[in-house]
């Protein structure tokens, strides 16, 4: 199945890129973030991240479909 | 309200929002860029913010800060990009009857905001690296 | 700085009495004249200090405020004489480094100031009497 | 001896007048507050009362020097 991604602070550093179409068989949220963990060196454990797909906050168990937007938050600092 | 700004935030034109002919209290808050952050001497920073899901979250604490306080009206605006020493990087201001709301909830929604809205700050150090800041990393 | 004015407030010129360079937060209050209060409707007010005590006892909260919180610079003016509905009756702005203690800077100095500081309120009620607001009485 | 009095609010408007100097046997502020009461028809008991001699708050059973400056403050509606 196809992703988008998008990557923010950190994590847009990392993967070298604000967001990419990924080709994956994950089909949940936790194997996706494994992959692209794995490929993009993110150091962050899921228990520290959020995840949001189609912009709005999930679980790490959310089942993926085709064309879906996940997007990995770390932890937020602003104000 | 709650917006996510690209540009700098004019404080007076936000207050003027809180009008209302029932208003006996307004508390304001502004969060600023400071010249350090634990021990290290600042340049400025930026905010980079995930502006859909931002706003949408902003909003939702808006609305409960107004379910939860006596309040009349709720104002707060984010400001994202490069930002110099001193700009407004965070501004909130509340109006209310008594002024109990309003510094409750003017609080709610500036903890709620920092704790919860995706937004990072990147600090720029005066000795010339600039790093993103991630809250309980080591 | 504590103050009080029996001239309109500036609440931008007081603000501006905040800036410094070490500012992260600033939180203002603002007490207006409701156009209710209790139920009554009201036209407007009038306030009356015993100027001396007044200010010798809002300098000494300010004072407590800064010795009890990790503030850069708090002011405070009451303002005395008739007000029209809308009109600032007293302003507290409060700066420090990070945001937690301008709250709580600003809210015992506003808190105090209500409680303490010998100033006293007459409302004007739209039936056309007048009368002195003297909190506890039967 | 010669006090000096100042009336606020509600005792102003009881007293007719915001000042007024008094010849009184009184010795301290509980004895003069008794004495301006029954002259002037102030309802206030002294729980509900502070009271200021020369600008700075003091106690009931404060000792009155002649030419002292005393004022009994309602309670405040600042704010």
């Amino acid at each position: 199945m196809n992703y988008r991604l998008l990557y923010f602070a950190s994590l847009c550093d990392s993967a070298g890129r604000a967001e990419e179409m990924v080709a994956s068989d994950a089909q949940d949220v936790r194997a996706l973030y494994a992959e692209l963990a794995a490929r993009h060196g993110f150091t962050f454990t899921p228990e520290r991240l959020r995840v949001a797909v189609n912009g709005e906050f999930t679980d790490w168990n959310r089942h993926l479909a085709d064309h879906d937007e996940v997007v990995f938050l770390p932890p937020v600092s602003g104000g | 309200m709650f917006a996510i700004s690209d540009k700098p935030i004019d404080a007076a034109r936000l207050q003027g929002e809180l009008e209302g002919r029932g208003v006996g209290a307004v508390v304001c808050f502004e969060g600023r860029v400071r010249d350090h952050n634990d021990g290290r001497a600042v340049n400025g920073l930026s905010y980079q913010a995930y502006v859909e899901l931002a706003e949408a979250e902003g909003r939702k604490i808006v609305e409960e800060a107004r379910a939860r306080f006596a309040v009349e009206r709720i104002v707060c605006v984010h400001r994202v990009g490069d930002l110099a020493l001193g700009e407004i990087a965070v501004w909130a201001g509340v109006s209310a009857g008594h002024r109990a709301a309003a510094f409750d909830a003017c609080r709610y929604v500036v903890d709620e905001v920092k704790a919860r809205v995706p937004i990072w700050k990147r600090e720029h150090y005066a000795e010339g690296v600039s790093e993103w800041l991630h809250p309980g990393a080591e």
